[in-house]
């Protein structure tokens, strides 16, 4: 058995593992079981060779289980799937490391939840097959939904089933799209049935446009779920508010990621045209989604909604870079499903520490804790600055770039960006920067700094009996050992990310430039070239001498 | 003694001397943002200088190692020794810098550029426009030079005060608030420093946080944290500015390195320029990014309420130092205010709104200041009048004075909060100068009063003092401008230079003058035990932490000596850092006076060598004001108004004080003129408009839109399709009677609508 | 695909089915409907039953009309086999009836109608 | 099967003057008896093995009576392995039947799962009863104790289905439908011995024969279109009257009552009124029973009958427009009202009733999606559901409160802590019913959609996804309740039965949800061998070979 094979068994084994042992060995066995995973996986990060390619690795063929059903078990994965692979085996154990004061109740289902999670999540990066990947995409629904049914807060049943009806009804359509696209490839190839990506990407960027246009939806809606998109997000600000910490971490920097890596690996190479053209009412929901959902944040007094509510435009933003169909737009929005999981992530941790100690999420009851738990406070405020998009940190270079992309993707000819987006969007996009400032501030000024405040009966937390057992604290002390263990690498992440994002933008490239490249063709192929959305165009006509970015090269 | 004066202010308007590029008085208003040809010289990338980054990496490492105190709540002064340390580090290298590759710079200039590390930089194809760089690397030009040494030598000085003015923080936020100023100064070096705009934008949001961090620095006060707030997000709105005009001159010169930059500008300066509205508008971004960082504009108005910040802070961040990062932009970006930028059309649009900016709000600016009782708030405002000046230098077309104001100001502005936080210190922050009186005669505050008079001399540009010699620049300037538009600007800035006057006296006469009272302070600003130097060994024998609660009794209002208040008048460090800053505060202006090389003086020099050295906008070495030789009618003038608003406050708050509250009485009692004492003393309630008129209805916007999503979206549209299915089988319900006759009875139906259906399909089908 | 359209066309009954035929196979559908009307209408399990058998028999006439038209002696075949599946249903349904009336000791279904939605 | 002779006797003279009649080639092509015997030996291992249960369960010997079910066990193993032995591809071949390995496959599956339901119903048959010897208070009373009766009908029924597969021509299939139809009856009368079952065993019966009737009648229809019995010539006819101007009125009319009859084994709009109100009346074998095994019979009944009137060997789909578009509406009505119907019962049973209903409205779009493509399909799926179907019915037969049967949703509540192996067992089963991936139902499912797909049937396509969305909703229940909910003063005495098997049974077919899929490739071959009809046809198998 090779790495990428241990990546999905181990964490199963240690599942298994924790299910059999006790209640008191469950965590060790838990965090020891993701911590041999991130081992695994970042010795498949050592051994990866396609770094800075688009190719696959290991493209290992597994057990040929379902191979009459067209399906094969075939495993490999890009610089994307890397990356992300490796962001998950870091936040699962992080994920876990977090709870261990939290989680009192039924402790080993709850770490076997998050291993079998990041089975699954290890297979959705992993495959090169639809079906292998709707396998680990679908799957993660189950342990989410027990996370969150069981371990959740007071709300947690309406929570649950929103999550599960919303993803599973997403995910359907998605495979709706799926099996279309691999039935008609089937018919065309002499009904050799194959779920394998490339051949259907192929197979569907060679449809009719209007057939295209439907793909593209299903699938793409399917994800839409995920991402969530505007409207259909509403089950992610209730999820992620009754989640317990370690269910809103990985949800938040995990799971909604799927969603937008399936946009990446399946909507978009699958159905160019149909992406093309759906682009600007996608684009309009996710604007909607940024503006709209930023605007919302500012008046949450949950904070955990809040950031919910703030995944939501985030997102929004990622995705409205990719609909820019350029290179950096597509990078910028690679790079932030990793910078907004660090970032959010950390962000969760910090509010469910809190959560542990005061057993409220409400800013109007708990606050000032700049004063009572100052170390805590450093986290927090520098988890709230990554999401700002603060230079320096992980969420700027994310950000810049996509709405570089945005803006860049006028169709102009000098940048070599076509595109349907340009500058109007990127303006409307931007506007989230000084919202983004307004709501994260208010949260800050409320929560961290300010008086202290504190709820009087912190003792007996309305959450029910998953906290119940030691609510009793005379004073809320401040980040112990392990819960800075388990935000510290977030935290050093983000700044190494932000301070040198070289490495990873040099490795994402080629893959970005693979998922641009149709729709790059697609557009500079069509004789009737689109206007800018906005009727204004840059100067394209007007010469401009070679020599200004040569001069600009020199002075590197 | 005005004819002697006359060469001094004609060399000091030195922008002429480039005139000879044949840009005379004859200009049209047209040209008036019209250079010529434009021409920058290449950097030189000179890797031999790559210990400059230790001018980074020193205050860098005070950040870690204060953090880390911070976090292991790690309690003694180690962290001020360290930044001091790490400060002063950096302005030896600042000056080492200078010295190395000034004499080059100066003889060939060329800008030092010293890449240091990739950043953000790639590329997806071969052609321009086909990549993106923006990397870690130091651009050193003049005006980068000239920042890098007043901000290294400032800050050192002020790390120096604070490490006593904070020291009753010592248990609690002392690591931390070091952390925050190394940050800044980190943060300001890159700023200045950075080759390329997205690394000016890192170093400018990078001191927006730390600013935002100080401003908040006493966390339990709400007032300091809303403050904190709102300096953060009116910041944002000018770094969308930035953010959005660095996307724009990426997308239209193909770079976003200074050094290519300026080259592609030059470049496509030589042909017949056509605009478009992608490169009119990059100006306007920019000064949107000034209004954010410098107080301009509409978005003046956080600036005061950042005087929740900690004096030292108030003074390095809020009045030396990042306020004028706004300037340094404009300064650093002047290529676009040209027609040979961004088109005839826009450039003299672009440039005159810049000189209105700044000139309007210094009016304002000043004239806020004298309604305020509180002689921060009234540093502060003089600090937003002051930096308005500086704008409307760059809008009028002398870059070097306003570059040439931004370091007198420096020292001068540095030296006033410094002042004014000695007051504070000693009185247990008592703000408002109407309860204090007569401290030049209390005993240890003697030179911090003679340190503010000579700042409120230099404030009030009093006559030879540098900050006359920098301002009168930017008034002569305007003065003898060809532009109506601009000699307005001059009238205007002239009236406000002698509100100036009056309000800087008025602060210093009631302060330092009149009978001695003192009531101590409600130490709000200061946390809890700011003023507490009992723990610092004071002679505060008695009191100790308890001061704390008897000083909270002193919030009511009476009863201050009850307990025997004893101001305690700074020390050794604090009056030394004070001294010093006066000083330099009267040598800002040598340069002036001093030796000039090829007709320029050491400031100059920097102006000259740096990208805001675009224009030959000097107007007339000889221009004429109302018909007179400009620099006797302006030294003239500009006396006599200082002359005037320093009389005016001596009358009123010096000389007969119930006069000057009279005076004000019955303005507030006089229906028409209420306004404007009223107006005045609250910042001409430009704050309640802005929340009337954008934070209400965003709130309630937002609060609509939350209710939309989550009972609306959410609760009524899919729930509506969420309960869809539950309905319709309720409709089918009572279908499932339970005894056999109706299932069968349904059955039959059931086969009945089949054959229906099938006779209907026959039939349609038959028809068709 | 639209399960509609285009539709088969509908042929015609077998042109010469002989007129005796057409008639048994009337009484057939009669038999049939009466069977349904009766099962639809009637309370008494018994009778319901009957009812049954009544379409059971029908569907035996209209075999052996068949078979008669076909001149095949398969429909009367199926017949012999239909009415040897009817007595073990009458079988059957006799023991549940008795078995039901023991329980509720009267004949009628709607003494049974307590399972429902 | 007509005897030759007499088949042949009046085929000379009398006959109508159309054209569409049956070559006297055609009736001849009748197989002889040998080869088909040859086959049928599962069916009598089967057979014998029911009568050897009736008669150990009047023993006066209480561990003969308890031997009861492992006799019906081993007749089931045996029947599975004698099947092995007799069911070669030639046997087939020489049988000429028309789906020569449909038999093979529904009897390894009705074997597998019929030992998981004989499993599911140790101990709850004579419970009672036998409680009352094996402790001296009551007395052997022949005339109380069913168990015998129990299993030998419960094989009569498996019998039944299993005939069903050797059927060449009506009276067959008439036949064996009717062995396995008649037998439910009495399971659902005598398996939990209360008024319910009472109610609902009549109600399942008198509903029953009404649409026995139906089909019936419409067998004599389809007799009267072509003038035979046997399939094989049945469908000459009917080719051949496609060619010559359309398939008569009569036939049609015949197709149509035959569909709604077998509708009602399939508990397929609009005869599934009776599902619920049965299924909660029976006991929970016998819930579970009813809602796998006449699915088999409906289905194999189905498509024996679509096959005579219009599929070909080829694979195309030529059954009538008009029949196509009745099963189109009943398809989608059925899944849709059945997984309506399911969103408002607290009653697990009831529930579990209406999702079988909709579970055949899936299945019914294999079927319209044609022999090649589909009805492998909804072979598999029909393999998929009784597996997770089992799981999740014998997972409530392993429970019971205060001695009772669970039926209520809410007597699931924490149930993990009462009973956690078989709240596991429920929980995977009800996943694999909802089609989580990678357990077995998602499987079955995916054949399904992919069937549905290829055959352009988009808007089933999307019905069925938008149904198992909101199935998603319901069945999450059964996970919720043991798993997520806390235990509740009513959940006080819920309690594993005092018997091992009916957990052994649940936590069996539990795990071949999560095993099957091991073994899909294989799963899959076997049902695309199945589906071929036709005796020629080699074992095409459309997968993409790597």
């Amino acid at each position: 058995m090779t790495l990428a094979v241990l990546l999905i068994v181990l964490p199963l084994a240690g599942a298994l593992l924790c299910l059999a042992g006790t209640e008191r060995t469950a965590k060790t066995v838990g965090l020891l079981a993701g911590l041999v995973t991130l081992g695994a996986a970042v010795m498949m990060a050592r051994e990866f060779p396609a770094w800075g390619t688009a190719d696959f690795w290991p493209n290992q063929e597994g057990w040929r289980l379902f191979t009459a059903f067209g399906v094969d078990f075939l495993l490999g994965t890009d610089t994307v799937g890397m990356i992300l692979i490796l962001l998950t085996a870091l936040l699962i154990p992080c994920s876990m490391l977090v709870s261990f004061g939290a989680i009192t109740q039924r402790q080993r289902g709850f770490y076997a939840q998050f291993l079998f999670m990041e089975a699954a999540v290890m297979l959705a990066f992993l495959a090169r097959d639809v079906i292998l990947f709707y396998i680990g995409y679908e799957f993660t629904l189950v342990p989410l939904f027990l996370i969150v049914a069981v371990w959740g807060g007071s709300e947690r049943r309406v929570a649950s089933i929103k999550l599960w009806v919303y993803s599973f009804v997403g995910s359907v359509v998605s495979l709706v799209g799926f099996i279309y696209l691999a039935a008609g490839n089937a018919s065309a190839h002499g009904g050799q049935m194959t779920f394998a990506i490339d051949a259907l990407s192929q197979y569907g960027a060679s449809l009719p446009a209007s057939t295209q246009w439907w793909l593209f939806l299903a699938i793409m809606g399917g994800f839409a779920v995920k991402v969530p998109f505007v409207p259909v997000h509403s089950w992610l600000p209730l999820a992620h508010g009754e989640a317990p910490t370690a269910g809103s971490v990985v949800l938040a920097g995990i799971v909604i990621k799927i969603g937008q890596y399936g946009a990446l690996r399946f909507a978009f190479p699958m159905a160019p045209e149909g992406g093309l053209a759906l682009a600007p009412f996608f684009s309009a929901l996710a604007l909607v989604g940024i503006l709209g959902m930023s605007l919302v944040c500012w008046v949450q007094n949950d904070v955990k909604r809040l950031v919910a509510y703030s995944s939501v435009a985030h997102m929004g933003l990622a995705l409205l870079a990719m609909f820019a169909f350029n290179v950096v737009g597509m990078e910028g929005a690679i790079l932030y499903m990793v910078n907004h999981g660090l970032s959010t992530a950390g962000m969760f941790m910090c509010i469910g520490i809190m959560y542990e100690r005061y057993h409220t999420k409400d800013m109007e009851v708990v606050g000032g804790l700049m004063q009572r738990m100052p170390v805590w406070s450093v986290f927090m405020v520098f988890f709230a600055m990554a999401s700002l998009a603060l230079p320096g940190l992980n969420g700027f270079v994310s950000e810049f770039l996509c709405l570089m992309g945005v803006y860049t993707a006028d169709h102009g000819v000098k940048t070599g960006f076509p595109g349907i987006l340009g500058p109007t969007y990127a303006f409307l996009a931007a506007l989230a920067l000084i919202l983004g400032a307004l709501y994260v501030l208010r949260m800050l000024q409320r929560f961290v700094f300010g008086p202290l405040r504190e709820p009087h009966d912190a003792q007996h937390p309305p959450g029910g009996e998953a906290h119940g057992a030691h609510g009793h604290h005379a004073v809320a002390h401040d980040l112990n050992l392990r819960e800075v263990a388990a935000m510290a690498p977030l935290a050093i992440a983000c700044i190494v990310i932000g301070i040198w994002p070289k490495p990873l933008l040099d490795t994402i490239e080629p893959a970005a430039a693979k998922v641009v490249a149709p729709y790059v063709e697609l557009i500079q192929r069509a004789p009737t070239a689109e206007k800018p959305s906005d009727g204004l165009a840059l100067n394209a006509g007007s010469p401009l001498p070679a020599s200004p970015a040569a001069a600009g090269e020199a002075a590197q | 003694m005005h004819a002697a004066l006359l060469p001094l202010i004609a060399l000091a308007t030195g922008d002429g001397a480039h005139a000879a590029d044949g840009h005379g008085a004859a200009h049209a208003a047209a040209a008036y943002a019209d250079v010529g040809t434009l021409q920058f010289a290449k950097a030189t990338v000179d890797t031999s200088y790559g210990w400059l980054k230790w001018m980074l990496l020193a205050p860098l490492a005070s950040v870690a190692l204060c953090g880390a105190f911070a976090m292991l709540k790690v309690r003694g002064r180690l962290p001020a020794l360290f930044t001091v340390a790490s400060f002063a580090v950096a302005a030896v290298l600042a000056v080492t810098v200078y010295r190395q590759w000034g004499p080059t710079l100066f003889s060939t200039h060329a800008p030092l550029a010293v890449p240091l590390m990739d950043w953000l930089t790639f590329r997806w194809g071969d052609g321009p426009f086909q990549s993106f760089t923006a990397n870690f690397g130091l651009y050193l030009d003049g005006i980068s030079i000239l920042w890098i040494l007043f901000v290294t030598v400032l800050a050192t000085l002020i790390a120096l005060y604070a490490s006593e003015y904070m020291e009753s923080d010592v248990k609690a936020g002392y690591a931390r608030f070091f952390f925050a100023v190394s940050l800044f100064v980190t943060s300001m070096l890159i700023l200045v420093m950075s080759d390329n705009l997205v690394g000016l934008y890192l170093g400018w949001e990078g001191v927006g946080l730390c600013s935002y961090m100080l401003i908040g620095y006493y966390a339990s006060q709400p007032g300091a944290v809303a403050a904190s707030k709102k300096a953060f997000v009116m910041n944002r709105v000018g770094d969308l500015g930035l953010a959005l005009a660095i996307f724009l001159i990426w997308t239209n010169y193909g770079t976003v390195q200074y050094d290519g930059l300026f080259q592609a500008i030059a470049s496509s300066g030589a042909g017949t320029v056509q605009g478009s509205w992608s490169k009119a508008a990059i100006p306007f971004l920019l000064l949107l990014a000034v209004c954010g960082k410098s107080a301009q504009g509409p978005l003046f108005t956080w600036l005061p309420d950042a005087m929740w910040g900690p004096t030292p802070v108030s003074a390095l961040i809020h009045a030396a130092t990042m306020v004028t990062a706004g300037i340094y932009l404009l300064a650093r970006m002047a290529p676009f205010y040209t027609v040979q930028a961004i088109g005839s059309e826009w450039a003299e649009p672009a440039l005159l709104t810049v000189g209105w900016i700044g000139c309007a709000t210094a009016f304002i600016g000043a004239t806020i200041a004298c309604g305020q009782f509180d002689y921060k708030r009234v540093f502060a405002y003089s600090t937003i009048s002051s930096l308005g000046y500086m704008v409307m230098g760059l809008g009028v077309g002398t870059a070097f004075g306003g570059v040439y104001y931004v370091f007198t100001h420096a020292w001068f502005k540095a030296l006033l909060f410094l002042t004014a936080g000695a007051v504070m210190h000693g009185m247990a922050g008592q703000v408002d100068f109407r309860r204090l009186g007569g401290l030049l005669r209390v005993p240890g505050f003697r030179i911090t009063m003679l340190c503010m008079l000579l700042g409120c001399l230099w404030l009030a540009t009093a006559p030879f003092s540098a900050a006359a010699l920098s301002k009168d620049i930017i008034l002569y300037q305007a003065l003898t401008s060809d532009v109506e538009q601009v000699r307005w600007m001059g009238w205007l800035g002239l009236l406000t230079a002698g509100i100036t006057a009056y309000y800087a006296f008025r602060v210093w006469f009631r302060l330092a003058l009149g009978p001695v009272r003192i009531e101590p302070g409600p130490d709000q600003h200061h946390g809890h035990d700011d003023h507490d130097h009992g723990a610092a060994g004071h002679g505060h024998g008695g009191h100790d932490h308890g001061s704390h609660g008897a000083h909270a009794a002193h919030s009511g209002g009476h009863g201050h000596d009850a307990h025997g208040f004893h101001p305690h008048p700074p020390g050794l460090r604090i009056n030394f850092v004070l001294v010093v800053l006066a000083v330099g505060s009267i040598l800002a202006g040598l340069p002036t006076y001093l030796e000039k090389s090829e007709g320029f003086n050491w400031i100059q020099r920097f102006v000259q060598n740096s990208s805001a050295w675009i224009r030959a906008t000097g107007g007339p070495e000889h221009g004429q004001i109302l018909g007179r030789d400009g620099h006797g009618t302006l030294f003239v003038l500009a006396t006599g108004v200082v002359v005037a608003g320093i009389a005016l406050a001596w009358v009123l708050h010096a000389g007969n004080r119930a006069l000057g509250d009279r005076l004000r009485d019955s303005m507030l009692k006089t229906p028409g003129l209420k306004w404007l004492a009223r107006g005045s003393e609250h910042g001409w309630y430009v704050d309640a408009v802005y929340n009337a008129l954008l934070g209400v209805p965003l709130w309630l916007g937002a609060q609509v839109l939350a209710f939309l999503d989550r009972f609306v979206l959410d609760g009524v549209v899919f729930a509506a399709v969420g309960r869809l299915p539950g309905f319709l089988a309720r409709v089918f319900q009572p279908l499932y009677v339970g005894t056999v006759q109706a299932y069968a009875l349904t059955m039959a139906g059931g086969i009945a609508l089949i054959f229906a259906w099938v006779v209907w399909i026959w039939l349609s089908g038959g028809a068709s | 695909m639209n399960p509609v359209q285009p539709l088969l066309a509908a042929a015609p009954l077998a042109p010469a089915m002989p007129a005796n035929v057409q008639l048994t196979l009337a009484l057939a559908l009669i038999l049939f409907a009466i069977g349904l009307v009766g099962f639809l209408t009637r309370r008494n399990m018994i009778l319901m039953f009957l009812s049954t058998e009544l379409m059971f028999q029908a569907a035996a006439l209209a075999f052996v009309a068949f078979g008669r038209m076909w001149m095949d002696l398969s429909g009367q075949l199926m017949v012999i086999f239909i009415l040897t599946v009817a007595a073990a249903e009458a079988a059957l349904a006799l023991g549940l009836v008795v078995l039901l009336y023991r329980r509720k000791e009267t004949l009628s279904n709607e003494a049974w109608a307590e399972l429902k939605e | 099967m007509i005897p030759h002779a007499i088949a042949m006797l009046p085929s000379t003279a009398m006959l109508p003057s159309t054209a569409m009649l049956p070559s006297p080639a055609m009736l001849a092509s009748t197989a002889s008896l040998g080869p088909k015997f040859a086959l049928i030996v599962p069916e009598i291992v089967v057979f014998a093995g029911a009568v050897v249960c009736a008669v150990m369960g009047l023993s006066q010997s209480r561990s003969t009576r308890a031997g009861v079910p492992w006799m019906a066990v081993a007749t089931l193993v045996g029947t599975f392995v004698v099947m092995l032995k007799v069911w070669t591809p030639e046997a087939a071949a020489a049988a000429e039947l028309p789906m020569p390995l449909l038999g093979k496959y529904v009897i390894a599956l009705l074997c597998v799962v019929g030992v998981g339901h004989v499993l599911a119903s140790a101990g709850s048959v004579d419970r009672a009863i036998e409680r009352q010897v094996a402790s001296g208070t009551g007395a052997f009373d022949p005339v109380r104790v069913i168990s015998g009766e129990f299993h030998a009908f419960l094989l009569f029924s498996l019998c039944g289905a299993m005939l069903l597969c050797h059927a060449t021509d009506l009276v067959w299939l008439f036949l064996a439908f009717e062995l396995c139809s008649l037998p439910t009856y009495v399971l659902v009368a005598i398996g939990r011995g209360a008024d319910r079952s009472m109610e609902a065993a009549i109600k399942y019966f008198f509903l029953g024969a009404m649409s026995t009737a139906t089909m019936l009648f419409g067998f004599a229809l389809l007799y009267g279109a072509t003038g035979t019995l046997e399939l094989s010539a049945m469908r000459e006819a009917f080719q051949m009257q496609a060619q010559v101007g359309g398939i008569g009125t009569v036939a049609i009319m015949g197709m149509l009552f035959t569909v709604i009859g077998i509708c009602f084994k399939l508990a397929a709009v609009p005869m599934h009124f009776y599902a619920p109100d049965v299924y909660e009346g029976a006991s929970n074998p016998v819930a579970a029973f009813i809602s796998f095994v006449p699915k088999v019979q409906g289905f194999v009944t189905l498509v024996l009958l679509l096959g005579t009137v219009g599929w070909d060997a080829s694979g195309n789909a030529a059954i009538p427009q008009v029949v196509a578009a009745v099963l189109w509406m009943v398809a989608l009505l059925t899944m849709t009202l059945g997984n309506i119907g399911a969103l408002l019962q607290r009653s697990a049973k009831r529930m579990l009733a209406y999702s079988s209903i909709a579970n055949s409205g899936y299945m019914l779009t294999g079927i319209l999606a044609g022999p090649a493509i589909g009805v492998d399909a909804t072979l598999l799926y029909l393999l998929t559901y009784g597996v997770a179907n089992l799981a999740t019915f014998g997972s409530l037969a392993a429970i019971e409160r205060n001695g009772h049967e669970v039926d209520s949703l809410d007597d699931l509540a924490g149930l993990r802590v009462r009973a956690p192996m078989v709240a596991t067992a429920l929980a995977i089963g009800a996943l694999s019913l909802t089609g989580i991936p990678p357990l077995v139902g998602f499987w079955g499912k995916l054949d399904l959609f992919m069937a549905s797909a290829e055959s352009g049937q988009r808007a089933l396509l999307v019905a069925m996804a938008l149904n198992s969305g909101i199935a998603a909703f319901y069945y999450l229940r059964l996970v919720a309740g043991p798993f997520v909910a806390e235990p509740t003063p009513r959940t006080q005495g819920v309690a594993p039965v005092q018997s091992l098997w009916p957990r052994v049974s649940a936590l069996v077919f539990a795990m071949g949800c999560i095993v099957l899929p091991f073994a899909a490739n294989q799963l899959k071959q076997e049902s695309a061998a199945a589906a071929m009809n036709g005796p020629a046809a080699p074992p095409a198998v459309r997968t993409a070979e790597k």
